[in-house]
C-alpha cells in the first residue's frame, strides 16, 4: 500500500519486456521491426533463441517466456495435446512453404520404384512432409491420423519408397544420398537455394486456402494470459505493413504474411 | 583491420554483439559448471577409489550405488537428461533457460564422466604409498589428502584439462535450452543457416579456448611432476 | 632385568593365493617374542619372508592364522582407530623406500608429523634434525627423483623415525649404503636404543649388522624360524645348517681350494683350523705351542674378533716343524676344550 | 510377459521394431567405429607420446601437428562436426546417410578424445622402465609395442572404457543424419512424442550396454594388474 | 697380455640441472679406462655419483663435457641405431631392478632375445636356464609384484645376462641379497668372466665383493676420482683418506674404545696391532718372537686373508712376558719391513 501511489507513475515511464521464445535466429530482423513499432507504447520484445521448439514451449508453460513464435498450428496442437499446455494462438504470423527438392531430379514423375526420399526428423513437419507426399499423388496415409501422419501410418507406397527422418537443417546438404529431399523453406534458403524456384514441388503457398491452414506459423501465449493487452500490443505490432515487408524482404518472397494490415 | 573482418567474417560482423555475449556466456557456463563439477567429481572420485573393495574403506554398498549411479547418468543421452531435469533445474536455479538454465545440466552433464576420470587419476597412485601412509598412521582422510589428492596433482591437471574440453563441447548442445553460448551459435548460424564464417569464427575462438585449458592442464601437470 | 614383551607372535602363519589353485605359504607357525628395548635382527635367505614377517607386526600384512601381539593387543583385532594410534608408535623402514614422489625431501621425512600439534616451525626444525642426522641436510628442498638409491634410503630413515617410535621396523635399512654410511646409521640406530630405549627389528642379510648391533637374532627358512636366541651363542654355536651357512660367510676361514693351490706345503708342514668354541679366556695358543713344540706356526687367514667381550672365530694356520713335534703339537691342540682343530692339508701326503 | 510389457511399455510396444533396429544400429555405430577409432587412436596416442619432448623418437614438428589436429578437432562440436563432414563421409562410405553414414563422423568425433585418453595411459608407464627397454636395445617400435603398450594394458582398457560410454553418448547425435540407433529412437519418440516409455525403455538398454562396457572393460584392466 | 681398452671415460663431467638457478656436478673430470675381461669395481659414498657414473657408459646418461668411449666408438656420437647395437652387448642391472610389472618372470629374462632369431622353445630354455642360475626356476610363471627383495634382484640379473653380453654394468647388484645368495651369484658372474670374458662393471659398496672378484678398483668422492688402481695394491697401501675408510670398515682391526676397556692388560703387558704392508712371503712372526724372546702373544682380533695369494691385514695382540722382552720384541718387529707395529695400550701405563 505504502508503493501503491507511486505504482502507476513508474508503470508509465518503464519499459515493459515482452519475452518472445523463437526458434533458430531468421526471424530476428523481422523482430527489430516490431520493436520499433512498439517504442511509443515503453513496449520491448525480448527474443529467446532455441534449437528446439519442444523446450521452448515447456518453458513458455512455465512463465519462463510471455509469448512464442515459431509453431505452426499442427505443432501447438500436438503440444497441447501431448502435454496439456493451455495456450491460446494470438495472432498469425506468415505461412513457410515446404517444398521438395532433389539433386537428381527434376519432377516428381521421375521417382523409381524403392528411392529414398529424406523428410525431416521431428513429428510435424514429418507428417506434413508426409501430407506434400500424398498430395503429389506418390503416397497414401491413414485418414484418421490428421494432419500429423507419421511414415508407419502410409497405406499406400506403390512406388514403395524408403523414407528416412533426417536433419531438416541438413536435407540440402544430403540430397546425394536421396531421390529427394523435403524440407523447410528457411535451411533452403540457408543453403543458397530458392525454396520456390529451386523447388521440384511445391504447394501454392495460399493462406486462404485450408489445407494450409495447419502450417500457417502463430504467436501463441499462455490462455491465461491471452487476453494480456501488452501482448495485444505486440501482436498489433506485427500486423502491419512494415513487418510484412521485413518478412518478404528477408525471405525473399517465400515467406507469406498470414495477418491482415 | 575491421573491415578485413567484416569482409572475412561477414555474418560474424553482423551479428558481433551476439557473437560476443555467446562467448561470454560459453566462458560462463564452462567456468561455473566446470569449478561446480570439479568439486563435486573430486567428491565422488575419492569416495569411489576408497570405497571400492580393498580400498581404505572399503564399502560395497556404497561404491556400488555410486558405481551404479554414475553408469545410469552416463547412459542418458545429454539432450535427454537436459530436458528430463528441466524441472529441477527450475527448482534450483529458479530458471530452465539462459545461461542460468543451463549450469545445471552441464554439471549433471560433466559429473559422471569426470568422476570417472577423477577415480582414474587417483587409481594411478602407487599401492606402496598408500601403504606407507597407513603405516605412518594416516587417518582414512589424512590419507586421501596427503596421499591421493596430493600425488595425483600431476594426473588430476591431466583428466581435467580432458574433461574441460569435453565441457566446452557439451555447452554447444544446451542452445536447446537457450542457453546460447558459442556451439548454440555455431549451430543457428553456421549449421542451420548455412553460414560458413560463423562455423569458421566459433571454431577459432573455441580452438583458441581449448588450447588455453590444455596449456594450462599440461603446465600445472608439469609443474606438479617432480 | 627381563624386559616386558612388546611384539609377540604365537603360531602365526601366512598363506599368499598366487592364482585361484596354488598357494603360497611364506610364514610357517611362526612364534617369536621381542622384548622391550633390545635389537632384534631376522635374518635368512631371499625369500624366506622376512619382510612379510615384520610387516605382520604393524599389521599391514595380515597372518592367515595365529595372533600377533604388540604390547597385549591383538594387532589383527584391533578396530582401525586403534591400529592408527598403534601404527603411530611404529617406525617402519620399507625395503623399496616408499618415498612419495610429489614431495620435496622436507615434505617426505614431516608427512608422519604433519597433522600433529606441532606448529610449522617446529616441524621443520626437528626435520632439518633428522636430515641432519642421516647427512642430507642440503637436499630438504628437493624432489625425491634426483636422489640416489642410499639417499632415498637414508629420507626413509630420518622419515621413520621423525616422531619418535617406540619400536623401529627396519626391512633392509642399510642395505643401499655404503659401509660409512651404514656404520654412522647403526650408530645412529644403537644410540637411539641405549638412550631413548628404543626397541629395534632389523630383517637384514648382512652380518656385520647384526654383528654390530643386535641382541638377538631370529633365522628364518622358507617362513619358519630355524633357529633363536642372543647373538652371541648362535654365532660360536649355531645348531641349524642354515645359521651355520650364514655365519660362515662373514668368517674368513672357509679356505676356498682355489687358495689352497696357492700353498705350497712342504715336508711335514700341515696345514690347519683352530677355532674358538667356547667363550672362555683366551689362551696364547700360538706362542705356547711355539715355545713348548718349537714349533713355526705361519698364519694364513685370521679371524678372531671380540663380540660382547668374548672370541670368536679362529685362524688358519701352516704348522712347520719336525713330524714329532707336529704330531705333539696336533695332541696338544686336540687336548684344549675351547678350542677346535681340523686338519686341511697335510704336507707329508702331498 | 508380453502383456505386462506392453502395459510398462505402450509406446515401445506398438514401435518395437524400430526399437530393435535401434538397438542394432546402436551397436552396429558402436562396434564398427568404436574398434576402428581404437586402432586411429592408439595409433595417434602413441606417436604423440613417442614424439613429444624427451620421447623415445622426439619430433617437434610431428607432436605439435598432431597436437594442434587434435585440439582443433575436439573444439569442434559434434553435430557441427557431422555437417561440416557430409561431403567427406559421401566419398569414404558412399552415403552419408544411415548407419554407414554415421561411422565416419564417429570415428572423427571420438578419435581425438579416444587418442588424448590413449595418450593419457601410455604416459603412465614409469620412465624407468621405458629406460630399462632401451638399456636393452630394443628399437623404438619394439619398445612401443612391449613396453609402452604392455604396461598399459590395463590403463588402456580402463580409457577405453570411459571412451565406449562416451562413444555411445555420441551416438545419439548422429540421428541428425538419420543414424538411427536408441539415442535417436529415445529423442524422437520419448523428447519430441512425450512417450515417457520410449525414453526409459531407451535409457535402460542404453545403461546395460554401458554396465557391460564397464564391466568388460574393469575386468581386463584387472586381469591386466599383476 | 695388456687387454685392449674397452671402456674409456676422457674428462667426463656431468651436471644435473636442480632448477633454473642451482645445478649439481656430478662428475667432475672422470677419467678412466676399462680393459677387456677386466671385473671392475667401483666404490664411493651414497651419492657420490656411481649411477650416474655407470649410466654414461651406455648412454642412458649423457655425459655434459667430455667423451665417453665403448671400443672405439664415442657413446654420445653414436647414431640410435649404432647405440641400439651398442646396447645389446652391454647387460645392465638396475639399482631399482625396473623388472615389467605386466610380464611374468620368464617374459621379463625373455625381453632381451624376445626379438631375436632365436625361436620360442630355446628361448624359453634359455630363459630357464637363467633362472636356474639365479635360483628362481619355479618364479618363472609368477609376476614381479609377488617377488621378494632379493628375489627381483635376481631376476633383473637374469634377465642382464640372458643375451651373453660383452660387458655387464652392474648397479649394486647384490645389495638386496642374502650371503649366501650374494657369494652363489658372485661365483656365477666370476665364471663368466672367466669363461667367456665378460667384462664386469660393479657399483658396489660391499667391500666383500670388491674383495672377493674385483680386479681393478676406482674410488669415487663427490663426482671424482681419488684413487684407481688393481685390488690389492690399494687395498694393502690406500692413498686416499676415502679408500682408507672403505677399507677399514672391513678390517676388524680397528679396535674400539668399548672393546679396549674389557681388555685388562696387567703388568708389563701391551696390546698392539700388526698390520702386513707388503706382498712378501708370510712370516711365522708370533712363533718366532714366542721362541726368540720367549713372550706369550695372545690374539685378540685377527684378520689376516689371502688376497690374490698375498697376505692382507693384521693382529691385535696382547704381548705378555718381561719388560725387556717384550721392548726386544716390539724391537725386532720394527725392524721388519713387511710388516707394521702400533702399540695401543701398554699395561705398565695402566
Ligand atoms: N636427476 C637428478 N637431478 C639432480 N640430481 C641428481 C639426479 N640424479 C642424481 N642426482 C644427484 O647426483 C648425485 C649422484 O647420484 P648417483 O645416483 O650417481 O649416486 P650413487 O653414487 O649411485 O649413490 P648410491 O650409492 O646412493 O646409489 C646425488 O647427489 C644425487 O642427488
Ligand atoms: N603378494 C604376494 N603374492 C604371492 N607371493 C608373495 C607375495 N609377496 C611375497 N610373496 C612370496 O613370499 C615369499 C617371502 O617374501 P618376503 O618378501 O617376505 O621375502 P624376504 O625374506 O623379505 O626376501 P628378501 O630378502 O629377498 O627381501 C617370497 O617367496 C615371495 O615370492
Ligand atoms: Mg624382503
Ligand atoms: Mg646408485
Amino acid at each position: 500500500s505504502l508503493t501503491g501511489c507511486g505504482k502507476s507513475a513508474t508503470a508509465k515511464t518503464k519499459t515493459k519486456v515482452v519475452k518472445v521464445g523463437l526458434v533458430g535466429t531468421t526471424d530476428k530482423p523481422i523482430w527489430e521491426q516490431v520493436n520499433k513499432n512498439l517504442k511509443k507504447d515503453h513496449i520491448q520484445v525480448k527474443t529467446v533463441s532455441f534449437t528446439d521448439g519442444i523446450l521452448a514451449n515447456q518453458a513458455q508453460n512455465n512463465k519462463e517466456l510471455d509469448l512464442t513464435a515459431f509453431q505452426h498450428y499442427a505443432f501447438l496442437h500436438q503440444e497441447e495435446k501431448e502435454k496439456n499446455y493451455k495456450f491460446t494462438v494470438i495472432g498469425q504470423s506468415y505461412l513457410v512453404p515446404l517444398n521438395v527438392f532433389s539433386k537428381k531430379i527434376d519432377s516428381l514423375k521421375q521417382i523409381k520404384n524403392g528411392d529414398k526420399i529424406a523428410i525431416p526428423n521431428n513429428v510435424t513437419n514429418a507428417g506434413r512432409a508426409l501430407k506434400v507426399l500424398e498430395s503429389a499423388g506418390l503416397i497414401k496415409t491413414d485418414p484418421s491420423k490428421g494432419n500429423l501422419p507419421a511414415i508407419k501410418d502410409i497405406t499406400e507406397n506403390k512406388h514403395n519408397l524408403k523414407i528416412v527422418q533426417v536433419d531438416p537443417a541438413k536435407i540440402i546438404s544430403l540430397l546425394p544420398d536421396f531421390a529427394a529431399g523435403i524440407t523447410n523453406s528457411d535451411f533452403a534458403e540457408a543453403a543458397h537455394l530458392n525454396p520456390i524456384k529451386d523447388a521440384i514441388y511445391s504447394l501454392k503457398p495460399d493462406i486462404n486456402d485450408s489445407k494450409n491452414k495447419p502450417w500457417i506459423n502463430v504467436i501463441v501465449a499462455r490462455t491465461s494470459d491471452k487476453d494480456n493487452a501488452t501482448y495485444k500490443k505486440v501482436v498489433k505490432a506485427y500486423h502491419t505493413k512494415s513487418v510484412a515487408k521485413v518478412i518478404e524482404k528477408t525471405h525473399k518472397g517465400v515467406y507469406t504474411p498470414a495477418f491482415e494490415y | 583491420m575491421d573491415a578485413f573482418f567484416s569482409k572475412l567474417f561477414p555474418n560474424v560482423a553482423s551479428n558481433l554483439d551476439v557473437f560476443n555475449a555467446a562467448i561470454i556466456q560459453t566462458l560462463q557456463m564452462v567456468v561455473i559448471s566446470g569449478i561446480i563439477s570439479f568439486l563435486l567429481s573430486l567428491t565422488f572420485g575419492i569416495l569411489i577409489v576408497v570405497t571400492k573393495g580393498g580400498g581404505i574403506l572399503a564399502n560395497k554398498i556404497v561404491w556400488n550405488v555410486l558405481d551404479k549411479i554414475i553408469n545410469l547418468f552416463r547412459s542418458i543421452p545429454f539432450i535427454i537428461l537436459i530436458a528430463a531435469l528441466i524441472p529441477v533445474t527450475r527448482i534450483i536455479s529458479g530458471t530452465a533457460i539462459g545461461v542460468k538454465g543451463t549450469i545445471f545440466p552441464l554439471i549433471i552433464g560433466i559429473t559422471p564422466f569426470f568422476t570417472r576420470q577423477i577415480e582414474s587419476a587417483l587409481n594411478e597412485t602407487d599401492d606402496g604409498l598408500i601403504e606407507t601412509g597407513e603405516v605412518i598412521g594416516l587417518t582414512p582422510w589424512q590419507l586421501v589428502w596427503s596421499v591421493y589428492l596430493h600425488e595425483s596433482i600431476s594426473s588430476i591437471s591431466r583428466v581435467t584439462t580432458i574433461t574441460l574440453v569435453s565441457l566446452i563441447g557439451l555447452t554447444a548442445i544446451v542452445g536447446v535450452v537457450g542457453g546460447g553460448g558459442l556451439g548454440d551459435f555455431a549451430i543457428q548460424y553456421g549449421y542451420q543457416q548455412n553460414q560458413f564464417d560463423a562455423t569458421i569464427a566459433c571454431i577459432i575462438v573455441l580452438l583458441i579456448l581449448v588450447s588455453i585449458v590444455q596449456i594450462i592442464g599440461t603446465f600445472i601437470s608439469k609443474k606438479a611432476t617432480h | 632385568m627381563a624386559s616386558p614383551e612388546l611384539v609377540k607372535f604365537q603360531h602365526v602363519s601366512k598363506v599368499f593365493k598366487t592364482n585361484k589353485k596354488k598357494s603360497h605359504e611364506v610364514l610357517k607357525d611362526v612364534n617369536l617374542t621381542i622384548q622391550k628395548g633390545k635389537i632384534f635382527g631376522i635374518i635368512g635367505y631371499s625369500g624366506a619372508g622376512k619382510s612379510t614377517l615384520i610387516r605382520c607386526i604393524n599389521g599391514i600384512e595380515k597372518a592367515t592364522q595365529g595372533k600377533v601381539f604388540f604390547e597385549d593387543k591383538e594387532v589383527n583385532k584391533l578396530s582401525k582407530k586403534a591400529l592408527r594410534q598403534i601404527r603411530g608408535q611404529i617406525g617402519m623402514i620399507f625395503q623399496q623406500f616408499n618415498l612419495m614422489p610429489a614431495r620435496t625431501i622436507a615434505e617426505n621425512v614431516a608427512l608422519p608429523i604433519k597433522y600433529s600439534s606441532l606448529g610449522k616451525e617446529k616441524i621443520r626444525e626437528k626435520v632439518m634434525e633428522m636430515l641432519e642426522l642421516v647427512g642430507l641436510p642440503e637436499k630438504a628442498d628437493t624432489y625425491p627423483s634426483s636422489l640416489s638409491g642410499g639417499q632415498k634410503q637414508r629420507v626413509a630413515i630420518a622419515r621413520a623415525l621423525i616422531n619418535n617410535p617406540k619400536i623401529l621396523l627396519c626391512d633392509e635399512a642399510t642395505s643401499a649404503l655404503d659401509p660409512q654410511t651404514t656404520q654412522s646409521i647403526l650408530k645412529l640406530l644403537k644410540k637411539l636404543n641405549e638412550r631413548l630405549g628404543i626397541t629395534l627389528v632389523l630383517v637384514t642379510h648382512e652380518m656385520q649388522v647384526v654383528e654390530d648391533i643386535c641382541d638377538e637374532i631370529a633365522v628364518l627358512n622358507k617362513g619358519k624360524i630355524v633357529e633363536q636366541g642372543d647373538v652371541y651363542s648362535i654365532f660360536v654355536n649355531p645348531q641349524d645348517q642354515l645359521t651355520k651357512r650364514f655365519i660362515n660367510t662373514t668368517s674368513k676361514l672357509n679356505v676356498s681350494s682355489s687358495l689352497l693351490k696357492t700353498i705350497n706345503l712342504v715336508r711335514n708342514q700341515q696345514l690347519i683350523k683352530i677355532t674358538y668354541i667356547s667363550d672362555e679366556a683366551v689362551v696364547p695358543l700360538i706362542s705356547i705351542i711355539s715355545i713348548k713344540f718349537k714349533i713355526k706356526a705361519n698364519i694364513i687367514v685370521g679371524d678372531i674378533k671380540m663380540l660382547r667381550g668374548k672370541p670368536l672365530g679362529g685362524l688358519v694356520i701352516v704348522l712347520d716343524g719336525e713330524a714329532e713335534q707336529i704330531a705333539d703339537t696336533l695332541k696338544y691342540l686336540r687336548g684344549q676344550k675351547n678350542v677346535q682343530v681340523e686338519v686341511y692339508q697335510d704336507g707329508r701326503f702331498l
